[in-house]
């Protein structure tokens, strides 16, 4: 399984999300320049963590603009593989690949610690290694991931089955009080219409190491390299 | 095109800050007198800041060397030997002032500032550490000043992708009108791939990388040596503001031209940028430089050569590059989207040449002002002996710890930290909230452990016994871990030096600090210096904090200060109830009076290497040194951690029950067993005193002479206090 | 010429920020204030001369980059 | 009635979001963009009818929280 971790100038997660992808695939991805439009072909796109342009007029409004990211949504127009975490989800949804828009968190502050998230969708290649409704301990690190979508585009979403993760309470149960940013119903990731690309707020690349405090992350990886090879 | 030149009259030379001996100096050494250009360059590189010319004569006495020790203070940063041909690179950096005048700018270019100093000698920052002091909660500036602070550290390291990992907060009223905020950074580097700002190679190019030069921070530098009056308001304009998108380019465009050989020296612009770094660049390696400062990227029109050599506009490095190397490092700059410009070149004159559109604008000897700065002794009083405590009353047990625990100095810091990105990197393995953070360096599980600390109040009663104990305070919260201690960088915060008294503490603090370095062989590799910490004559708490870093080879032998249930508490160290300058005395007496507890250096060192042992041979399954608050707050941080309760028996003889559960004698530690005899007759055979003092288990401590309380009801207390006190600040 | 851009969140989205201030204010005293909302404000110094051909590139900007219409409306005002 | 503020940093003072805005409407192909600022927008509804008067307490939440004053400026605008 090859992987491409997009570079772009602020990114500071690629390096963190090319040694998880390492460690589940064996193959250290490519690391491709944000300027670089022609990469080589791919299994798998990864949009990486980090303030890309420093985050400057909106999270990830620059970087959607930038010659690797026109590649790649070509490509996932053609069903590459497309994952975007943190920063990578909110240039998701600047490209238009994903629905809705990440807005400043409700508490208005940067937020990072652990949080539950419930898998709420197991049928895709990204939550492979899961089971539906399952709970993963995961860490967020963020100050802009409060989710917003218009009522028919969160029902689309709900009938489409694109609703990836909802951050929950260590039992499950989907709360307010544990919502760390006021996101729209708990979002914490969604897909697109056909799965082939998901889009989260969360660093499972964070805990995917026992060194670390924590593996959850871990079976993200290796469920993902696992659909895919 | 020259700026025509004002006349320097006495006024003006007051305004930069010189003295009318420093300017006879000034003179002297030109053999003239300075235009403005000139004086103003003069200025700052006299300035405390940039000469240290109070502190310098005692610095001296601090031990500064050690068989892992690379390079101690001198350089950008200390770096340290760390094993497997790494090098740890650190530093610790004050930005006082200017956080108090604009809070998120000031915290965030400090914070951009020790970063430099750090990736400059070609170390990848792996870490950033805080210690922050603000005034008391009451006063109606702290709650913004935190907000802030804490917002600007986050805003700048969450940026630059460095996890915050540690640091310290106290709030007291000595701080009200001026805050400390230290900032401290732990960098990596291969220990064959180490750069120093020894300039070489004459008619080598001079060359500017970063950010554009704009006014900013103009005589940021002087003013970080004046203390506040009422008019500091006009001193204002001067704020530096950062941009962490920037910083993060310049670290990787950096770190990428230095895999290769084309770097003969580089050094980062901090305080008095452009002249500072040519200055000490030049000066290191005896060489001139010709700078054409026409040719200095500008961010706005006709700025003058006096505003480019005194701007201090961030995001900028100064480099000399080899022979030839010019278009392989513009490459990389370029691509990095950075400016990127060669000012000037290296001369074998010993002087430093400023041109401004082919005109000579401004002409020095680089010595005497980088080397031969005004040193002065100053006269010292040394601070007199507390008189003895009185009777302290006792206070019921389990409310004395309820208090305490939702007190500001030692309440949770979580509503902080949480604000802060403490895992990106992903090798954060212990994060905030234990003794000393844990980062790992090497897959293999090779890590560094980081611990920041000081108690000003222990230093304003007596400053050798508070140096002491500052350097102790961090040398055990590394070894809690089961870190060895290696080294410590130190910023040392006080008030006016040319009061007697002020200058005793400063003198005092390092006379202890220098004592304990040398008991523990934990020798200074790096520091910083911060004086006229006052307002309208009213000094903060002596304040010298120190940052230490501890190596821990193997990850699978560490402890944490989390307890599971089934296990034995037992206290190493000696147990005297010692009350005076404790935060008991403080929080529930309303008195801050006493002698602090005395620190013996000897026994601190039995018992840590002991705790240190133990926690390799696996003995000890967590480990909590003791400060504030005592045995009975270590003991409730380390049952909140774990979630599991725990029991505290009554022991027989012994101190009072407040002063065995509240005194704060130096040198201890608490520590969880499964197999306490065995730890205990190591003890034994050590010299160590140690003592089963409980268990572990339930969910309720329970403390002796008093009740149980749950953890569910402590954990309340000393989680609701920063929120409730932050809630409602809007930036 | 000169172009000033008013970035504003669509109606119905939930302003944190502007209610944030609200309170902040009614804290500090000031009552009397029913509703905050808060923006953006980028200023453009453009080379174009023609007001309507400045108007049509400023539109463009907005609809490729300044503007995410998710969740934001915007209105140019040019100034000579 | 509404007011509505504008606040910008001071001349000088380096805008961080404006460079960064600029190169990337460079890389858009949107060329004769000589500068760009980035500003902050605070629409407020008040209570208050008498013009004078609202300026007065605009100007007072602008000194007291709205505008930091060690690197901002503003300006404000009524309108019925
Ligand atoms: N400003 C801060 N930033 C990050 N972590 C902090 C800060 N202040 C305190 N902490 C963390 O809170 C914990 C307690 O701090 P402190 O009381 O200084 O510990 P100790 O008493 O062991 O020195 C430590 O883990 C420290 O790193
Ligand atoms: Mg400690």
């Amino acid at each position: 399984m090859q992987s491409a971790v997009i570079v772009f100038p602020g990114s500071n997660c690629d390096r963190d999300v090319a040694r998880a992808l390492e460690q589940a695939s064996g193959k250290a991805p490519l690391m491709v320049w944000h300027k670089d439009a022609d990469f080589p072909k791919v299994d798998l796109i990864v949009l990486p963590g980090g303030f890309s342009y420093g985050d400057y007029l909106r999270c990830g409004a620059m970087a959607a603009h930038s010659p690797a990211m026109r590649e790649t949504v070509r490509r996932a127009e053609a069903g590459v593989p497309v994952l975007g975490i943190c920063n990578g989800f909110q240039i998701l949804t600047e490209t238009g690949l994903l629905p809705g828009a990440l807005m400043r968190n409700k508490s208005l502050k940067f937020v990072c610690r652990d949080v539950w998230l419930r898998v709420e969708n197991s049928q895709s290649l990204f939550t492979a290694g899961y089971e539906e409704g399952q709970r993963i301990r995961i860490p967020i690190a963020h100050h802009d991931g409060c989710y917003v979508i218009d009522e028919v585009g969160r029902k689309r979403l709900e009938d489409s089955d694109s609703i990836a993760f909802r951050y929950c309470e260590a039992d499950g149960s989907v709360t307010p009080e544990s919502n760390p940013n006021g996101s729209l119903s708990n979002i914490a990731g969604v897909f697109n219409a056909t799965k082939s690309v998901l889009g989260l707020m969360p660093h499972p690349e964070r805990l995917s190491d026992p060194a670390l405090g924590g593996t959850d992350g871990r079976a993200f990886f290796d469920g993902l390299v696992g659909a895919l090879q | 095109m020259q700026p025509q030149q004002p006349e320097i009259t006495d006024a003006i030379v007051a305004e930069h800050g010189l003295t009318p001996e420093e300017f006879g100096l000034a003179v002297q050494i030109l053999g003239r007198r300075p235009n403005l250009l000139e004086l103003g360059i003069f200025s700052v590189m006299w300035s405390e800041h940039c000469s240290y010319k109070s502190s310098k004569k005692w610095l001296k006495t601090l031990p500064t060397k050690a068989p892992w020790v690379i390079q101690g203070p001198g350089e950008n940063a200390g770096v340290i030997d760390i094993g497997g041909g790494l090098a740890a690179i650190f530093k610790i950096e004050s930005h006082n002032h200017p956080s108090f005048i604009e809070p998120y700018q000031g915290a965030a270019t400090g914070v951009g500032g020790i970063l430099r100093d750090v990736f400059t000698m070609g170390a990848r920052p792996i870490a950033n550490l805080n210690a922050l002091r603000f005034g008391d909660p009451t006063h109606p500036k702290t709650r913004h000043l935190l907000a802030g602070v804490v917002a600007g550290i986050g805003g700048y390291g969450n940026c630059v992708g460095v996890p915050t990992v540690a640091g310290e907060v106290n709030f007291h009223p000595a701080y009200n009108g001026n805050i400390l905020v230290n900032a401290m950074t732990v960098g990596i580097a291969r220990t064959d791939r180490i750069f120093y700002a020894k300039a070489a190679g004459v008619g080598n190019p001079v060359v500017y990388v970063g950010s554009k030069t704009g006014r900013d921070g103009i005589h940021g530098a002087t003013m970080a040596s004046a203390s506040f009056d009422e008019q500091t308001e006009e001193k204002r304009p001067t704020v530096q503001v950062g941009d962490p998108f920037v910083e993060k380019l310049l670290i990787e465009a950096c770190l990428e031209l230095m895999a290769t050989d084309a770097i003969e020296a580089i050094q980062d612009m901090g305080a008095a940028g452009l002249t500072s770094s040519s200055f000490e660049m030049a000066s290191k390696g005896g060489l001139g430089v010709e700078l054409w400062l026409d040719k200095v990227p500008c961010r706005e029109v006709g700025m003058t050569p006096y505003e480019m050599m005194l701007s201090e506009s961030q995001e900028r490095m100064l480099m000399i590059l080899r022979p030839g190397r010019e278009d392989l490092a513009r490459r990389i700059f370029e691509k990095w989207d950075l400016d990127f410009a060669v000012i000037g070149k290296l001369t074998d004159t010993g002087r430093m040449v400023l041109r401004f559109h082919g005109e000579t604008v401004g002409e020095l000897p680089i010595d005497p002002l980088a080397q031969a700065s005004p040193e002065y002794d100053r006269p010292w009083v040394p601070t007199p002996k507390s008189k003895a405590l009185g009777k302290v009353p006792a206070v019921e047990p389990v409310e004395a710890l309820r208090r305490l625990l939702a007190s500001p100095d030692l309440c949770s810091r979580r509503w902080i930290w949480e604000q802060y990105d403490h895992m990106v990197m992903a090798d954060t393995v212990e994060r905030p909230g234990g003794d000393a953070a844990v980062v790992r360096v090497t897959p293999e599980g090779r890590a560094l452990a980081m611990s920041v600390d000081c108690t000003p109040r222990y230093c304003k009663a007596d400053p050798v016994e508070g140096g002491r104990q500052v350097v102790a305070e961090v040398w055990r919260n590394l070894n809690a871990v089961g870190a060895k201690p290696l080294a410590i960088t130190d910023n040392l915060n006080f008030g006016n030096p040319q009061r007697p008294e002020i200058m005793g503490q400063l003198v005092g603090a390092i006379q202890g600090m220098g004592e304990a370095c040398r008991a523990l062989d934990f020798p200074v590799v790096s520091g910083n210096v911060s004086l006229y910490n006052e307002t309208s004559g009213q000094a903060i708490l002596p304040t010298p904090v120190v940052g230490g870093v501890g190596l821990i080879d193997d990850l699978t032998r560490r402890a944490a200060i989390a307890v599971g249930p089934g296990e034995t508490l037992v206290l190493l160290g000696e147990t005297r109830g010692h009350l005076g300058q404790s935060l008991y005395l403080r929080e529930l007496c309303g008195r801050e009076d006493g002698a602090p507890p005395p620190v013996d250096l000897a026994a601190e060192r039995r018992n840590g290497e002991f705790v240190r042992s133990a926690i390799r041979d696996g003995r000890v399954s967590a480990c909590h040194d003791l400060s504030d608050g005592g045995l009975a707050v270590a003991a409730a941080e380390m049952a909140l951690a774990g979630g599991t309760g725990l029991v505290l028996e009554p022991v027989q003889g012994g101190p009072p029950v407040h002063g065995w559960l509240f005194g704060e004698d130096q040198g201890r530690y608490l520590v969880a067993t499964g197999e306490p005899e065995a730890l205990l007759e190591a003890a034994r055979m050590a010299g160590v005193p140690a003592q089963r003092i409980g268990a572990t288990g339930g969910d309720a401590l329970t403390l002796p002479g008093g009740g149980a309380i749950s953890l569910a009801e402590l954990s309340t207390a000393r989680e609701s206090w920063l929120p409730g006190f932050m809630a409602g600040e809007v930036l | 010429m000169k172009a000033r851009v008013q970035v504003t969140l669509k109606r119905g989205v939930l302003d944190t920020q502007g209610v944030a201030i609200r309170n902040a204010l009614k804290n500090l005293g000031f009552d009397g204030v029913d509703e905050v909302r808060a923006g953006k404000l980028i200023e453009l110094d453009l080379e174009e001369k023609d007001p309507a051909a400045a108007r049509r590139s400023v539109e463009a900007m907005c609809k490729k980059l300044l503007v995410n219409d998710v969740i934001e409306t915007y209105s140019i005002d040019l100034a000579g």
